[in-house]
């Protein structure tokens, strides 16, 4: 383990580390474009200039591994003067458009032109003009080769991450500029990380073109629930500006946050894409057999529904089909009320197509918890279906469904049979076939409109958080739930997912000593061992 | 820390001057100086004699406008490239800068990629703007002015008050109509 | 000052290109020799002790870049002769393997013996059409007559040397782009470390020797490691071929020893400057080297005695001019071609040729402004020392040596505001 | 009987005529201080208002502005006393218009042999009568104040009153040399008294047998009228006035209160103490020249130009008080108060006191 000093302060990193990593390890940030840490090293921006005792010349820091007794300065004149010295010549062929540019505001080149002051550019020649301005090249990208700096990362990233190989660096010198290899386009499933990885605005993403200023955005740091991998993301949405109209989507993108246990840097295209379905399509408001009716009504009705059931004795009869689109405390609440409280007939499973999966980070189950699912609700439920047989048998007095859409995976004739034979009550995200079909579909939140916690298909717990409002009537499941148990009057007392996941990680074996705080926003693998503890409870 | 202080004596009036009299004499034939010397230069004006001499400092507005110096900030204007479009290419920054919030602009692709990004639309609530300048000067590309020398700002509901991107492409149309709906 | 000459002997015939003649006269006797009785070790050792400094430009000791090889590394290793013959008055390389291609062909296989190389490539710049064709039928006609192949010369070892040529690059004539040329990327320099030694074509070990170096070889086994290096100067054994090229009488490749000086080189072996004209300026190792005026010829040719004057050896492509010579054209002669051959990498480079090239042209239209020397001094200061490969420096060079050197003719053109 | 009715009616007609004639000073004093202002301080003044397109100097302004008062919304603020809210108005504007009664706009007039004294009412006790009605006006204030169910109105009818009571002290003083001197009450008596010249040419005006008494007058009807610079019960601009609840035509009637007061004021310095309609030189013959030239003139000729002489002056002093108003900076209250209490009073007290040693040393 070598043992350097970076700016008067000792650090001690292991052998092979660069310069750069064990600045950054002291909390130093060293400037550079084309270092990134999830590719290999190119050295090619020269940016990362820092000055090494005893080494006449200024040496970069991505590239020169530590070794024991190093002396590093980052913050000298020298490295100072060298740094805006590549900066200067990044910038000479730089068109400057920032007032066009969508990485304005998160633009590398204007930090550091910040950081550096390279406020007296001796340049005053014509800039080199590249072949082309912005264009697309793929579904998801525009290429600005006028902006581009050359930094080589994007094709770093095709030609070592997604080995698809579509970025090149064509002609030489001053004239070079970054392209797609004739005849390929940039359209692998992973292709929108450039836009990620490009310290400049050479590539940008097509969807959130001209969209939305960055520094307007706010960001909350969430999980994907496009599949159970559960991507880090950031969830970048517009903070609503008083003067802008209202009524436009207010999640502006998805970004991947770094999280070497489970995605690194990157998202897949689908996921990213997928904050679309936040705004759109939602289940605003109760509905009555598809026509507006009274949240409060409909709630109600369910918890008077429940309450009744206790009384008779029939609460063996309430069917309940939770789902693995549910939060770990949402799950936890369903476990509580149904299954100890009434003792529920309970399934959170049902019969799904096998879904696309990747050997990158892609899975084939496209429910952000089933894991969670599992372990909180047990593996020997029935499955949906069976609840749908006996609704439709007329044996439940009520069916509960979260999420699903029944009619999608089981068809619309078992749908309607299950609706005929006992009262269905959806609780959903989004307007579907069985929201239409339902006694009463309620509104739920979604992932961005709450805060909870998902385990990924790794059984690793991590925490969603709230960036937006939950739009029109709807609220968090947990506080539906909440809800049903005043009406049964179980003296709970949750007012946050937080102190659902206190109880649920003192009762739940895998979730033991975990918290909110140990969780923070890398999440934390639960314990293994005793798995299936409420399995073998039963 | 002793703060240096420096007792001024007023001075003593004297009797005289404590009646005040001597000077409510000296204002009252300054004023009656103006009022004399004014009517007389009126009452010339009828009948047509020195026309030169101004009898007032003021601007009757409507018919006489004053001269504004070139400097002075009036209502806004969207300057144009030589083709006649908007040099605006959406980029916010005054959107941002606005103190009062009183821009609001959705961008949208350029049909030539070399100007890249212009406007969709490009609102100014005059009834909030405060005319500080701050978009004239962060403009980056020199599209936005306050130079149109309009003062003549009026509707008849708040909505009337916003000025659309034809309003700031044509600042000599006559745009504040008072037909339109007070609702935004 | 008289000369021991060798290298040069065989330039004004074309007979040596046939084996047989080469053979008659001795040819391959020597890796013979070497192969068959000598150790690895025992090679690098003479050679190592002859002083032979890479010839190239770089002018790195030749035997310890042999030694450089790990002993312990399973891969394949291979030896690269760099004939990439690129850099602006250097075209001494071409003579050699026009006239002496069983020399070069015989040097390879010393060298490849010594590294434990058994293939060898010869990486040649594309323009050498008739030199390629002349290395091609020579490799041919040896593998023919069992000179190359699996048993070389009769023995056990095993070579095989395969003419890979260029595209005309001039970057390419680094070795790591080399390398990468030959690996059929984009000729880019490499980062090192790791040397090409450790990690170099394909990713295992190789030596990259410059013809000239290796065409060395077989006379040094052949005379002993002592001849040579009391040949040239101290710590730079044997000779060099110079290429004079400018405003001389007789313009040409010159064999000398190391100790020459450039005075004699010019007004000696080249038979001084042209007719009523004076030394103005000389280039002693190619462009990239830094200029010398007039009154600093007295330098000895040697790679160390050249650095120590503030300028450097390089491919011994020595470009002399006379009082004719307009010192801004010639800057901007050698900026348009770096700024046209820089590969683009790194950003000081690829951005700060194309500057310094543009504030030239600027100068030399009579259009300088008042702060273009300074702007061109910051711009070629940078490039310096901050880019992967040399280049970087190459490119400085020039323009920080010429405005010193000449610093009047310069002025004269920045006076626009 | 029948020449009392006629002389009621012909009092009556004096009465409506001069009535009218206030009236129609005071609304032409709106005009005068909007233009007078403006050329005093070189602007051009209201010039807007227009009939068929003649502005008239801007004269239509006054017009219309009662338009506007009368067409204004009258709004009376939550929990005013309604009848005194009515009322204030009228009594300030009642009282000041009844002070005008005793005011003398001429010597007798005779016209068709019968003897017409241009006084509507002969009293013995004018004076008294005049200040007795500018006293009631300040009930107007009061109560306006009162009655608005506000408290800036009542803080600005304080005072108001506290002023006004403060300033009658020293005016009512300051008369009193000239009781003293003419030995009458009677305005129409004691500008007859002040007929006449000294040595010839200087007339017999109070200002000249008064003058402190003039300058502490003047002051203090100023004063009275609650005009700039004492204009504190009001304060326009900064603080807020007694009749600040008020809208239409009774805010009117207060700004009309005054102008007549203004008006009265003028009237009062006039008949005080610049010999009313006397004009120096002119007997009741014609004029008396001091080198001996004589302008014979009809008895009718001269009652008129006594007529026109008041009038003139009654002019003159209007404009003096605007141009004093539109010249002079306010006050502040406790100069105001040191100004009445501590030097117009004491100078008054003075002023009859050496007043009436002279007269007793006289005879």
């Amino acid at each position: 383990m070598p043992k350097l000093t970076i700016d008067g302060k000792e650090v001690e990193v292991p052998k092979g580390t660069r310069l750069i990593e064990a600045a950054r390890k002291l909390g130093i940030e060293v400037a550079h474009y084309c270092y990134h840490p999830g590719l290999p090293i190119a050295g090619n921006c020269r940016m990362c200039l820092v000055e090494i005792e005893k080494n006449p010349k200024l040496q970069i820091s991505c590239h020169i591994e530590a070794a024991d007794g190093m002396v590093v300065k980052t913050q000298s004149a020298l490295a100072k003067q060298g740094r805006q010295n590549t900066l200067e010549f990044l910038l000479l062929n730089h068109p400057v458009d920032c007032p066009v540019c969508d990485q304005a505001g998160e633009c590398k080149l204007q930090d550091y032109y910040m950081e550096h002051g390279l406020h007296d550019p001796k340049f005053d020649d014509n800039k080199v003009r590249k072949s082309k301005k912005a264009f697309p090249i793929g579904p998801n990208v525009m290429l600005d080769t006028e902006r581009c700096i050359l930094c080589s990362r994007c094709v770093r990233f095709t030609d070592e991450i997604t080995k698809t190989h579509e970025f090149g660096i064509f002609n030489r010198g001053d004239h070079s500029e970054v392209g797609l290899v004739p005849g390929k386009s940039l359209d692998n499933p992973y292709s929108a990380n450039v836009v990620d990885i490009c310290p400049v605005g050479a590539l940008t993403d097509r969807d959130f073109r001209f969209k939305c200023r960055v520094w307007y955005l706010g960001k909350t740091p969430s999980v994907c629930t496009g599949c159970s991998r559960g991507c880090n993301i950031e969830i970048d949405y517009d903070r609503l500006r008083p003067h802008k109209k209202a009524g436009h989507d207010r999640i502006m993108r998805f970004k991947p946050r770094e999280n070497s246990e489970v995605n690194k840097w990157w998202i897949c295209d689908a996921g990213r894409y997928s904050y679309k379905l936040i705004d759109h399509g939602r289940l605003v408001a109760a509905k009555q057999s598809g026509i507006d009716a009274s949240l409060d009504a409909a709630l109600g009705e369910v918890a008077g529904l429940l309450a009744k059931a206790r009384e008779q004795g029939r609460s063996g009869r309430i069917g309940v089909l939770a789902s693995p689109d549910m939060t770990n405390e949402e799950l936890f609440l369903v476990r509580q009320l149904f299954r100890e409280e009434l003792s529920a007939a309970l399934a959170f499973e049902m019969a799904e197509p096998a879904g696309h999966k990747d050997d990158f980070l892609i899975t084939a189950d496209k429910h952000p918890n089933r894991a969670g699912a599992r372990e909180i609700l047990g593996t020997g439920l029935a499955k949906g279906e069976e609840l749908l047989a006996r609704a439709a048998r007329g044996d439940l007095v009520a069916l509960l469904v979260f999420h699903w859409d029944i009619a999608a995976l089981a068809g619309a004739d078992r749908l309607a049979a299950a609706a005929r034979g006992a009262p269905l009550y959806v609780f959903a995200t989004h307007e579907n076939r069985t929201t239409y079909a339902a006694r009463f579909a309620l509104p739920v939140a979604n992932f961005a409109e709450q805060s909870g916690t998902f385990t990924n298909c790794q059984g690793r717990v991590q925490r969603i958080a709230k960036a937006v409002e939950p739009l029109g009537e709807s609220r968090p499941a947990w506080k539906i739930l909440c809800e049903f148990s005043d009406a049964l009057r179980l003296g709970w007392t949750h007012e946050s997912a937080e102190s659902v996941f206190a109880e649920l990680s003192a009762s739940v074996h895998a979730f033991a000593g975990m918290s909110w705080q140990t969780l923070g926003h890398a999440g934390a693998t639960w314990k293994q061992g005793q798995p299936q503890e409420a399995a073998a409870a039963r | 820390m002793a703060a240096n202080v420096k007792v001024l004596k007023r001075r003593e009036l004297t009797w005289w001057e404590n009646t005040f009299l001597p000077s409510i004499y000296a204002g009252l034939v300054i004023t009656s100086r103006h009022f004399f010397g004014n009517l007389a230069i009126h009452i010339s004006h009828v009948f047509g004699l020195r026309k030169k001499e101004r009898g007032s400092t003021t601007y009757q507005y409507p018919e006489e406008k004053r001269p504004l110096a070139h400097r002075y900030r009036t209502r806004h204007r969207l300057m144009k490239r030589d083709s006649g479009e908007t040099r605006c290419v959406a980029c916010m920054l005054c959107e941002t800068i606005c103190p009062a919030h009183c821009i609001a602009i959705v961008a949208k692709e350029h049909p030539d990629p070399d100007i890249e990004k212009m406007p969709a639309s490009f609102d100014i609530d005059l009834g909030k703007c405060v005319y500080c300048g701050f978009c004239v000067e962060v403009c980056p590309e020199d599209a936005i002015r306050m130079d149109t020398g309009r003062l003549d700002i009026a509707a008849y509901s708040r909505g009337g008050m916003i000025l659309n991107f034809d309003h700031l492409m044509n600042p000599e149309l006559p745009v504040l109509d008072p037909a339109k709906p007070v609702a935004r | 000052m008289q000369h021991e000459r060798f290298l040069s002997t065989r330039f004004n015939t074309t007979e040596f290109q046939d084996l047989g003649a080469y053979r008659k006269a001795g040819g391959y006797e020597t890796a013979k020799k070497a192969i068959t009785a000598m150790t690895p070790a025992q090679i690098i050792d003479v050679v190592k002790a002859s002083n032979l400094r890479g010839l190239g430009g770089a002018g790195f000791p030749a035997g310890m870049k042999w030694s450089f090889i790990p002993k312990d590394n399973p891969n394949p290793r291979y030896l690269v002769v760099n004939a990439d013959e690129g850099e602006p008055g250097t075209f001494k390389d071409r003579y050699l393997m026009v006239h002496d291609p069983h020399r070069l062909i015989e040097g390879m296989m010393i060298a490849s013996f010594a590294i434990g190389a058994h293939k060898a490539y010869i990486y040649i710049r594309g323009e050498y059409i008739r030199p390629a064709d002349i290395l091609d039928k020579a490799i041919a006609q040896a593998r023919a007559a069992g000179v190359l192949g699996p048993k070389c010369l009769g023995s056990d070892y095993a070579l095989e040397i395969v003419v890979f040529r260029g595209a005309g690059a001039y970057i390419c004539g680094e070795e790591t782009a080399l390398l990468e040329s030959l690996e059929g990327k984009k000729g880019q320099p490499r980062l090192k470390p790791p040397f090409p030694a450790v990690i170099g074509l394909f990713n295992c070990p190789t030596v990259i020797n410059n013809v000239e170096t290796l065409c060395c070889v077989p006379y040094i086994l052949e005379r002993g490691a002592d001849w040579f290096s009391k040949l040239g100067a101290e710590k730079n054994g044997g000779n060099r071929l110079f290429c004079l090229s400018g405003h001389v009488k007789r313009p040409g490749v010159y064999e000398c020893s190391m100790r020459v000086t450039l005075r004699e080189l010019i007004y000696e072996q080249a038979g001084g400057m042209r007719e009523g004209r004076t030394l103005k300026a000389v280039i002693p190792g190619g462009i990239s080297a830094a200029i010398l005026t007039a009154n600093e010829i007295d330098t000895q040719m040697d790679f160390d005695s050249l650095k120590k004057a503030g300028t450097m050896a390089g491919s011994g492509g020595v470009i002399i001019m006379d009082d004719s010579t307009n010192m801004v054209k010639a800057l901007w002669n050698a900026m348009q071609f770096f700024s046209h051959e820089s590969c683009g990498q790194c950003s000081p480079c690829r951005e700060g040729t194309g500057w310094a090239f543009k504030v030239v042209s600027r100068m030399l239209n009579g259009q300088g402004h008042k702060n273009d020397i300074a702007a061109l001094l910051h711009a070629s200061r940078n490039m310096m020392g901050t880019t992967i490969c040399a280049f970087g420096d190459a490119a400085g060079t020039p323009g920080v040596s010429y405005i010193q050197k000449f610093p009047k003719e310069f002025e004269e053109r920045c006076t626009h505001a | 009987m029948e020449p009392m009715i006629l002389d009621m009616l012909l009092k009556a007609g004096l009465g409506l005529i001069i009535l009218g004639m206030v009236l129609n000073i005071a609304g032409l004093l709106t005009w005068v201080e909007r233009k007078q202002s403006a050329l005093m301080q070189d602007r051009i003044g209201a010039n807007r208002a227009a009939i068929f397109g003649f502005t008239a100097l801007g004269l239509l302004h006054g017009i219309a502005d009662a338009v506007k008062m009368f067409t204004k919304e009258d709004c009376m603020p939550k929990g005013a006393h309604r009848f005194i809210f009515n009322l204030a108005p009228a009594i300030s504007v009642a009282f000041a218009m009844a002070a005008f009664a005793a005011i003398p706009f001429g010597n007798t007039l005779t016209l068709f042999s019968r003897t017409i004294n241009l006084q509507v009412a002969e009293l013995d006790a004018a004076l008294l009568f005049v200040l007795a009605a500018m006293s009631i006006a300040v009930y107007g204030v009061i109560l306006a104040g009162f009655s608005s169910n506000s408290n800036y109105a009542v803080l600005g009818g304080m005072r108001a009153a506290s002023q006004m009571l403060s300033y009658e002290m020293s005016m009512g003083l300051s008369i009193l040399g000239l009781v003293l001197l003419n030995d009458t009450m009677n305005l129409q008596e004691m500008v007859r008294a002040q007929g006449g010249t000294w040595l010839g040419f200087i007339p017999r005006w109070g200002v000249f047998t008064q003058p402190l008494a003039f300058l502490v007058f003047t002051t203090a009807v100023l004063a009275e009228t609650k005009r700039a610079p004492f204009d504190l019960p009001e304060g326009e601009s900064e603080i807020i006035g007694y009749f600040v609840e008020y809208s239409g035509m009774k805010f009117g009637m207060f700004l009309l209160t005054d102008f007549i007061e203004t008006v009265l004021a003028a009237c009062l310095v006039s008949v005080f103490f610049f010999g009313g309609w006397q004009i120096p030189g002119l007997h009741a013959t014609g004029f008396h020249f001091p080198w001996g030239t004589t302008i014979p003139l009809p008895p009718l000729a001269v009652s008129l130009l006594g007529v026109a002489a008041m009038m003139t002056k009654v002019v003159f002093f209007n404009w003096l008080f605007m141009a004093l108003r539109w010249t002079l900076p306010r006050f502040r209250y406790d100069q105001l108060m040191h100004l009445g209490w501590k030097i117009l009073l004491p100078a008054s007290i003075a002023n009859v006191l050496v007043t009436a040693a002279w007269v007793a040393w006289r005879g």
